[in-house]
């Protein structure tokens, strides 16, 4: 990896096809900037994310992962924000257990015009990770 | 606790009261009223009230005299409920109500019952005129004399007692008393409101009407002045003579612009004239046109050979000053005055 | 007739006869507020009031043009006063 | 070149592609038959993709109107014209319709333009953008707003130099000054009408001073201040661009009004005041927002729990029809308005007044029809010739109504109408194959 | 996973700068053409021009290769053009794989080249790594019966009914009362129309028995459902009339009746009348058949004695049906006030507004109650809705309007009546408006309170008074001597509500039956084949419940009309080896697409592959990893994980 892996954190992004991937895809239209080392998987709901996709993005190295949830936007339903909630606990007990910072895992709800909260999220979250990981 | 009187919004038809029970509430007239404010509010409270027809409410009340009828309220009402004209009804109801005689109230409420008083009083003054053989110096010498007569005898008989119902009902049975140092220190307002008016130049775009009003006023006040005290009819004085012919005009061409305005109804407050509204313009303007051409056919000698034209202006007169004055819409005039006054009295 | 493509717009405007004048007028008056407005900013940053006195034009119209050379990305909003009323804004290098 | 005259075939079609359009359409569609959706705008989506938020569930417009937008494009049995008009609707038979389609130029070929934004960028010209409600400016060579759709530029024409900038800038050539209006002849079985609605137009109200005060703004620009595609960067009152924190609700502009020529209630006013006034609460939280209403029409479902909710995040909701607006020296105004509770006049001073602008009728639809007379009802909405059994037919057998085309109506019943609507247009088209 | 290794090929599109400018696609190009299954890597001008299409298409065919990469802009703007390319080039859509290097890479990082150059390469590995694990799909086909179940058959329900027959539909119309025509049936004078809801319901009713794909079943209910949308088998429990329709004497009938000991509040009336246990329709009730009322019958024989087309040997019945889809129409329940709930139950003079309805209906001339005429009526809004203390804190939508408008009809019926409403803010919203303005102007007289200050019904001895702290004359204590006070009763949803619990209809907060999405899809619930209509969902007036059950109905057939049900491929599957069988993944699932199966003598989860949809709930629940959803299966997304890293 080049010099740029220095500069900023490796951010694993799990996007929602319907909903947050369009905010991000929005921030781009809108030439919006975040961290280059941000990178999306996108999947149809945030709740279908398992906790052990987010584990092996730390074993490989990803500084951080950020799970841009449906909310209450979801189109399968209500109980999405709860039970995105019940797997990042599950995750945060798996990151606890193998000493991960808990806080190396965010989730926010995304709508899909959501550009500019998503790239605050990135910036804030890039900065905490280097801060924390790369001081 | 207050009972609901639904038939009151009935009778208050008959004063010539439209839609007001329309009325959804929403305050808009209230709000768009240039004379209402915060310890002032209506027309709303009085459209509520009547539609609630909760009348002692309505009887102790001075603001429908606050109410100078710009239209604004009417123009701008969503539902078309007409709160300038139910304050104008309210009037009317009001000087029925402080009537002792009850005699208003019949001529506000029934047309025929007016009509045959105008008859009356014509057939009285034709009856008159055939008793003295049609001697015009006769007539118009009594004329002159009914006219001081008929003003004091209405002064004492209708107007004080009326006006001490008036304020019975709104100040005195109020909860607060009055101290006898502000009556006098209040008088300033009765004065200038009888006169001046000044209320109505704070209603919007309506300083043309206020004029007109002001000199209607002054014109027909220095009319009576002059008929009454300065003997117009057989006045040796030019000046005075002058004058006459002056206030007299001033009172038919402004009464011609009112009529006008009444049947072309553009405005809000033109819109739904009563009898009793048309009965006080065109008599006040036949007032002064008679009047006037009365003088004129003095001054040019045709009197005599005219006579016809005393005896209209007699008759007219005599309506005016038997109908029209005591139990019409002229007490309007003294109510409003009055009203301020008593208004000032209660201001804390 | 076969006008070549990414030269069309010379081709209407001869059909045309000419652009409407509304058009250039207001093409003019915005080229001359945003040289105006970006001259301004070159020297300080400005909040809208600020702008409107030193430019000498009506606040709310500072605002509809502000914001679009904001939209147009030349211009960008700085920090917020005291009171937390007023904006102000700068040069986006 | 001449006008080019094409004939085109469908089994339906739909005039206005809002969502009550869309949705007809689509209905259509899944049941295999060929749509034709027009729309005189540069987008699908109606009114509803301009949105902030929509209440009483807070779900962002435009995550729930961009992948119905997304799917009606998509659907292989639907065409979909925008910047068209059509006319000249004539019955000929039983089940055919003739009409003629007017597709205005865009001078831009859709099917190639990426909305890469270059020409937007190239052009030199800036005028009041209409999908921000004259808020900011635009160029004369735009993509409409970010989630229109189709997602391609257009020229506006009537403001463009022809300087050729975007021409040059453009990468795909699509380009195309050339382009012409086209007239099409249609033949259908079947036509959908979902014309929407227009929002009073509150110059007509000069007591309340739109338009000359320049901090009184209508809901539905303040619904663009709301949204996240907003204009400015946070919420700013237009006359000088202060943060405003002492915000006024003007409800019942233009509704509920006999004297401005529109009686009845718009139905959606009170709800989406109080849906932004929960968003400004959120968005400026030291903010003060009162709503001035006649009555609080929170019917639908929980909509009083909406209204509940509001009530008690702060907003106050004060019982009275504000009479008149006056501008102070600083931009702040002065509302008249009786305070019903009270009895008594009240002046309230706010810096930045929404007037709730309420729903009329779009004129002229009528006009579309040639042989036959589509009847209106008093207000000029579209009529029902069976209201209650059957909402959506009209007085033409063949032509029925959805959305608000028929009165005003909130998302959830404007969905259900045009349900309505596409269900009776199937019978019509099972009936007359 | 496959034995013989993937070719796939990879195009870079430069999108005439947008890309390029920002992202060196040719170094993209490089770094992906090693990669093992990758055989072309090619970079074009625009991907989706025309020329590349053809390009593409004859890459395929003449490489024989098994999938194809488009890294250019968003999928939402060309996923779609390049599965049909593959479509083109005779491959499976799903082997497609979409890379956005465009709006997630050159014009996010626009300020970072060497940035979006890596982020490009990062993700079109990403894509190849999907690519990898992608398969062949095929969408699932069921049959699906052209039939549906309409429950409740009041307007909703036949209204469904007739919009569903006239799309060549079987209709199977469900009614557990001995007649049809629901609430409406028991108005005369409604809202908005001239015709009468009795003679509303008999149009419907007439139009219903003429088509010969409707199938009425009266006194009917179902009373178990299995299978799933496109084909679900009801049994349906018939209970007979009692009565030999095919053979009876009116007069015999007549005197049944009247022999008949029972008697019984007659809910068609509001209760306002009694009704014997055997008892003849009303005009207004359908079918015009008389039925035996066995929960009050007391089986006497009198009537029997007297009619020979009683029988009390018929039998209940219980039929079964397959049908397609569902739709529920089953109404509501008007709200019943408490015992003293604004003087209910304590004065004769308090009504609801159902009572009242039939009252003024049914009387000519003066308005009598109890003997007296009724001169001064006070409405009292709101009951059972916007609760204060209390479960019901909607509102009921239509009431207002409802009263204002029995208010008007009453005074144009009985002139010399006073209407005075009691209400919280009128709600005649849209052209309802104009009603209250009528009301108004006919001089009906409106008195508001608020939720802390509501009227108060006083009654003492014979009076009866409505007393409320009146906001529009500044809350002045105002009172009315009431003759006739009116409880403006709202809706609730069905006490009865079984046959929903029967489907798993979900509930909302206000306990009606909640749709999926109250905005873009008001009909459909979460359970797949059932669609709501009318006011079981929540209040409705007519026209809005008609609006909703043609709706209903639209989206009913839509997905019946073709025969066959066609679903996404891409859902979840079930590794039957891993399943122990917790129902994690059940109780997950908001589709109810989980099924308990017993497989190879092991209990194990299995999914509906026609309910599922595809959300992946059930995945991060399970303990031992068997469900993956197809195309997001673990491997794919940890080997792009992978290339990312």
């Amino acid at each position: 990896m080049g010099d740029i892996n220095k500069q900023t954190a490796k951010i694993l992004v799990f996007s929602t096809e319907k909903i947050s991937d369009p905010a991000i895809d929005m921030a781009g239209l809108l030439k919006l900037h975040y961290p280059p080392t941000v990178y999306t998987i996108s999947v149809p709901c945030s709740s279908g994310i398992k906790p052990s996709w987010i584990m092996h993005a730390y074993e490989k190295g990803f500084d951080g992962v950020f799970i841009a949830a449906d909310g209450s936007d979801c189109v399968y339903g209500e109980t999405c924000t709860e039970k995105t909630g019940k797997l990042v606990g599950k995750t945060h007990n798996l990151m606890k257990e193998k000493e991960i910072d808990p806080a190396r895992l965010r989730m926010a709800a995304m709508c899909s015009v959501c550009s500019e909260s998503f790239v605050k999220q990135m910036r804030s979250f890039n900065e905490y990770l280097l801060k924390t990981l790369h001081a | 606790m207050a009972k609901i009187n639904p038939a009151f919004g009935k009778e208050l038809k008959k004063y010539g009261a439209v839609n007001f029970n329309a009325c959804y509430n929403c305050g808009n007239c209230t709000a768009v009223c240039s004379l209402s404010t915060e310890d002032v509010s209506f027309p709303r409270e009085m459209v509520r009230l009547s539609a609630l027809g909760l009348e002692d409410e309505i009887t102790s009340s001075l603001k429908p005299w606050e109410c100078y009828y710009c239209g604004e309220c009417s123009t701008h009402c969503p539902q078309e409920a007409n709160p300038g004209e139910l304050m104008m009804s309210l009037r009317r109801w009001l000087t029925a109500k402080y009537d002792w005689t009850g005699l208003s109230g019949l001529m506000y409420k029934s047309l025929p019952a007016t009509i045959v008083a105008f008859i009356l009083t014509f057939a009285a003054v034709l009856v008159f005129a055939f008793m003295n053989n049609f001697n015009l110096d006769h007539i118009m010498h009594v004329g002159h004399l009914f006219e001081a007569i008929a003003i004091g005898t209405i002064m004492v008989v209708i107007f004080i007692p009326n006006i001490a119902r008036m304020w019975y009902f709104t100040v005195l049975r109020g909860e607060d008393k009055v101290s006898v140092k502000k009556y006098f220190s209040s008088l300033g307002e009765f004065f200038v409101t009888m006169f001046v008016q000044k209320r109505a130049l704070d209603c919007d775009d309506n300083r043309f009407r206020w004029f007109e009003h002001f000199i209607l006023v002054l014109g027909y006040l220095s009319l009576l002045f002059t008929t009454v005290f300065l003997d117009w009819f057989s006045t040796p004085y030019l000046a005075v003579n002058i004058f006459g012919y002056l206030v007299s005009a001033i009172v038919f061409v402004v009464t011609i612009d009112f009529v006008g305005s009444r049947i072309k109804k553009k405005k809000a407050l033109n819109k739904h004239s009563q009898p009793s509204d048309w009965f006080f313009v065109i008599w006040l303007f036949l007032m002064g046109f008679t009047a006037f051409f009365v003088r004129l056919f003095i001054d040019l000698d045709i009197i005599e050979s005219n006579k016809w034209l005393y005896i209209i202006h007699f008759t007219v007169l005599v309506q005016w000053a038997l109908i029209i004055v005591p139990f019409g819409k002229w007490t309007h005039f003294l109510y409003r005055s009055f009203a301020m006054y008593f208004a000032k009295l209660k201001e804390k | 007739m076969e006008v070549e493509k990414g030269k069309t717009a010379k081709y209407l405007r001869e059909k045309l006869g000419g652009i409407p004048e509304q058009a250039k007028e207001n093409l003019k008056e915005f080229n001359a507020i945003k040289k105006k407005m970006l001259d301004a900013l070159k020297e300080e940053d400005l909040t809208v009031k600020q702008m409107s006195e030193k430019i000498g034009m009506p606040t709310h119209e500072v605002v509809y043009y502000l914001m679009s050379l904001v939209k147009y990305g030349l211009v960008k909003t700085g920090e917020i006063d005291d009171m937390d009323e007023y904006y102000t804004y700068k040069l986006n290098k | 070149m001449k006008e080019a005259i094409k004939n085109i075939t469908y089994d339906a079609l739909v005039i206005g592609a809002g969502i009550a359009g869309g949705e007809a359409a689509l209905n259509l569609a899944n049941n295999g038959y060929k749509v034709l959706l027009v729309d005189k705008e540069l987008s699908v989506g109606g009114k509803m993709i301009m949105l902030s938020k929509v209440f009483p569930t807070l779900d962002c417009a435009a995550c729930i109107t961009t992948p119905k937008v997304s799917e009606i494009s998509r659907h292989p049995n639907i065409t979909i014209f925008t910047g068209s008009e059509v006319s000249n609707i004539r019955k000929i038979s039983e089940n055919e319709f003739t009409a003629k389609v007017t597709k205005h130029p865009r001078y831009v070929h859709v099917e190639d333009c990426t909305a890469c934004q270059m020409c937007e960028n190239a052009c030199p010209v800036n005028v009041r953008d209409q999908y921000q409600f004259g808020l900011i400016g635009r160029k004369a060579a735009f993509i409409p707003f970010s989630i229109c759709s189709p997602k391609a530029a257009a020229i506006d024409i009537d403001n463009c130099t022809l300087c050729g900038a975007c021409e040059k800038a453009c990468p795909t050539n699509c380009i195309d000054f050339t382009m012409e209006e086209e007239i099409l002849n249609l033949h259908i079985k079947t036509v959908v009408v979902a014309t929407g609605f227009k929002l009073f137009d509150a110059e007509n109200m000069p007591r309340y001073g739109y338009g000359v005060y320049k901090n009184v703004i209508t809901a539905l620009q303040m619904e663009r201040e709301l949204a996240p595609t907003r204009p400015y960067n946070t919420i700013l009152r237009p006359g000088d661009g202060k943060v405003p924190d002492k915000i006024a609700y003007v409800l019942c502009v233009g509704s509920r009004d006999a004297s401005v020529g529109n009686p009845i209630c718009s139905q959606i006013c009170c709800m989406y005041s109080i849906k932004q006034a929960q968003l400004l609460m959120g968005a400026l939280p030291m903010a003060d927002v009162t709503i001035y209403y006649i009555n609080i029409r929170s019917f639908g479902k929980g909509f009083e729990e909406f209204y509940q909710q509001a009530k008690g995040m702060g907003v106050n909701f004060v019982k009275g029809k504000i009479g008149k607006i006056s501008e102070k020296e600083d931009g702040n105004l002065i509302l008249r308005y009786e305070d019903i509770n009270e009895g008594k006049l009240q002046e309230a001073e706010h810096d930045m007044v929404i007037l709730s602008t309420g729903v009329l009728p779009n004129t002229g639809i009528e006009k579309f029809f040639e042989n036959q007379t589509l009847s209106l009802d008093p207000f000029h909405f579209v009529g029902q010739t069976d209201a209650l059994l059957s909402p959506a037919k009209t007085s033409i057998d063949g032509v029925f109504v959805a959305g608000t085309a028929i009165g005003p109506m909130d998302i959830p019943d404007t969905i259900l109408s045009a349900g309505a609507a596409s269900s009776e247009a199937i019978s019509y088209l099972v009936e007359h194959p | 996973m496959e034995k013989k290794p993937k070719k796939i090929g990879v195009y870079i599109c430069h999108c005439g700068g947008n890309i390029s400018d920002y992202v060196d696609v040719e170094k993209v190009r490089q770094s992906v053409e090693g990669e093992d299954i990758v055989f072309i890597a090619k970079t074009t001008m625009f991907a989706c021009s025309d020329a590349n299409q053809r390009d593409m298409v004859e890459d395929i065919k003449a490489n024989d290769l098994d999938g194809v990469i488009v890294a250019s802009c968003s999928p939402k703007l060309h996923l779609l053009t390049f599965r049909n390319v593959s479509v083109r080039a005779d491959l499976n859509k799903y082997t497609y794989v979409h890379a956005n290097i465009r709006e997630q890479a050159s014009w996010a990082h626009s300020d970072n080249k060497a940035g979006a150059t890596e982020k490009a390469i990062h993700l079109v590995k990403a894509a190849i790594a999907k690519s990898r694990y992608a398969e062949a799909l095929e969408t699932n086909k069921v049959k699906a019966i052209k039939a549906v179940a309409v429950v409740g058959a009041g307007v909703a329900g036949m209204k469904a009914a007739l919009s569903l027959s006239e799309k060549d539909c079987e209709v199977l119309l469900i009614e557990k009362e001995p007649f049809v025509g629901g609430r409406v049936a028991q108005w005369d004078a409604i809202a908005g129309t001239k015709e009468s809801g009795k003679e509303m319901v008999k149009r419907l009713y007439d139009e219903v028995i003429k088509r010969s794909n409707i199938t009425i079943m009266t006194n009917s209910e179902v009373i178990e459902n299995k299978g799933s949308v496109g084909n679900i088998a009801l049994k349906i429990r018939k209970i007979p009339r009692y009565i030999n329709t095919s053979d009876f004497k009116p007069e015999e009938l007549k005197k049944a009746v009247s022999v008949c000991p029972v008697e019984v509040s007659d809910e068609f009336s509001f209760g306002l009348t009694k009704r014997k246990a055997i008892y003849e329709s009303e005009p207004g009730e359908y079918p015009q058949i008389p039925v035996v009322d066995m929960k009050n019958c007391t089986r006497c024989g009198a009537c029997e004695k007297v009619c020979k087309a009683v029988d009390f040997s018929e039998k209940e019945e219980i039929v079964e049906f397959a049908v397609g889809s569902v739709l529920m129409a089953t109404g509501f329940d008007p709200y019943t006030p408490a015992q003293g709930e604004y003087g209910y139950g304590e004065s004769s003079k308090v009504v609801t507004l159902g009572q009242f309805k039939q009252m003024v209906a049914d009387q000519n001339g003066k308005l009598m109650h109890n003997g007296k005429q009724v001169k001064n009526i006070a409405y009292i809004y709101c009951v059972g809705s916007r609760q204060t203390e209390g479960e019901n804190t909607y509102c009921s939508r239509n009431c207002c309007t409802a009263t204002i408008f029995s208010a008007i009809t009453a005074k144009q019926k009985f002139t010399d009546i006073n209407n005075y409403h009691f209400n919280r803010g009128i709600r005649s919203y849209g052209k309802q408006e104009i009603m209250y303005a009528d009301s108004l102007r006919q001089g009906d007289i409106y008195l508001q309170g608020n939720d802390d200050n509501l009227p108060e019904v006083i009654v003492n001895g014979n009076k009866t008074s409505v007393k409320v702290n009146d906001i529009l004359t500044a809350g002045k204590e105002v009172e009315v001597d009431a003759d006739l006070v009116v409880l403006v009763t709202g809706m609730v949803p069905r006490a009865d509500h079984s046959v929903g619990t029967l489907f798993k209809l979900p509930k909302g907060r206000d306990k009606f039956y909640t749709e999926v999405h109250m905005k873009l899809r008001p009909v459909e619930t979460a359970i797949d084949g059932v669609t709501i209509a009318g006011t079981c969902q929540g209040p409705k007036n007519i026209a809005e419940s008609v609006n909703s059950a043609l709706a209903a109905s639209t989206k009913a057939y839509s997905i019946l009309s073709k025969g066959e049900l066609e679903t996404d491929p891409q859902i979840a599957r079930i590794d039957a080896e891993k399943c122990t069988w917790c129902g994690a993944c059940e109780e997950a699932c908001p589709f109810d697409a989980i099924l308990k199966v017993e497989k190879d003598g092991k209990t194990v989860a299995e999914i509906n592959n026609t309910v599922c949809k595809g959300c992946g709930m059930c995945a991060p629940v399970c303990e031992p990893d068997a469900v993956n959803l197809i195309a997001y299966s673990s491997e794919m997304i940890t080997s792009m994980i992978d290339a990312l890293a």
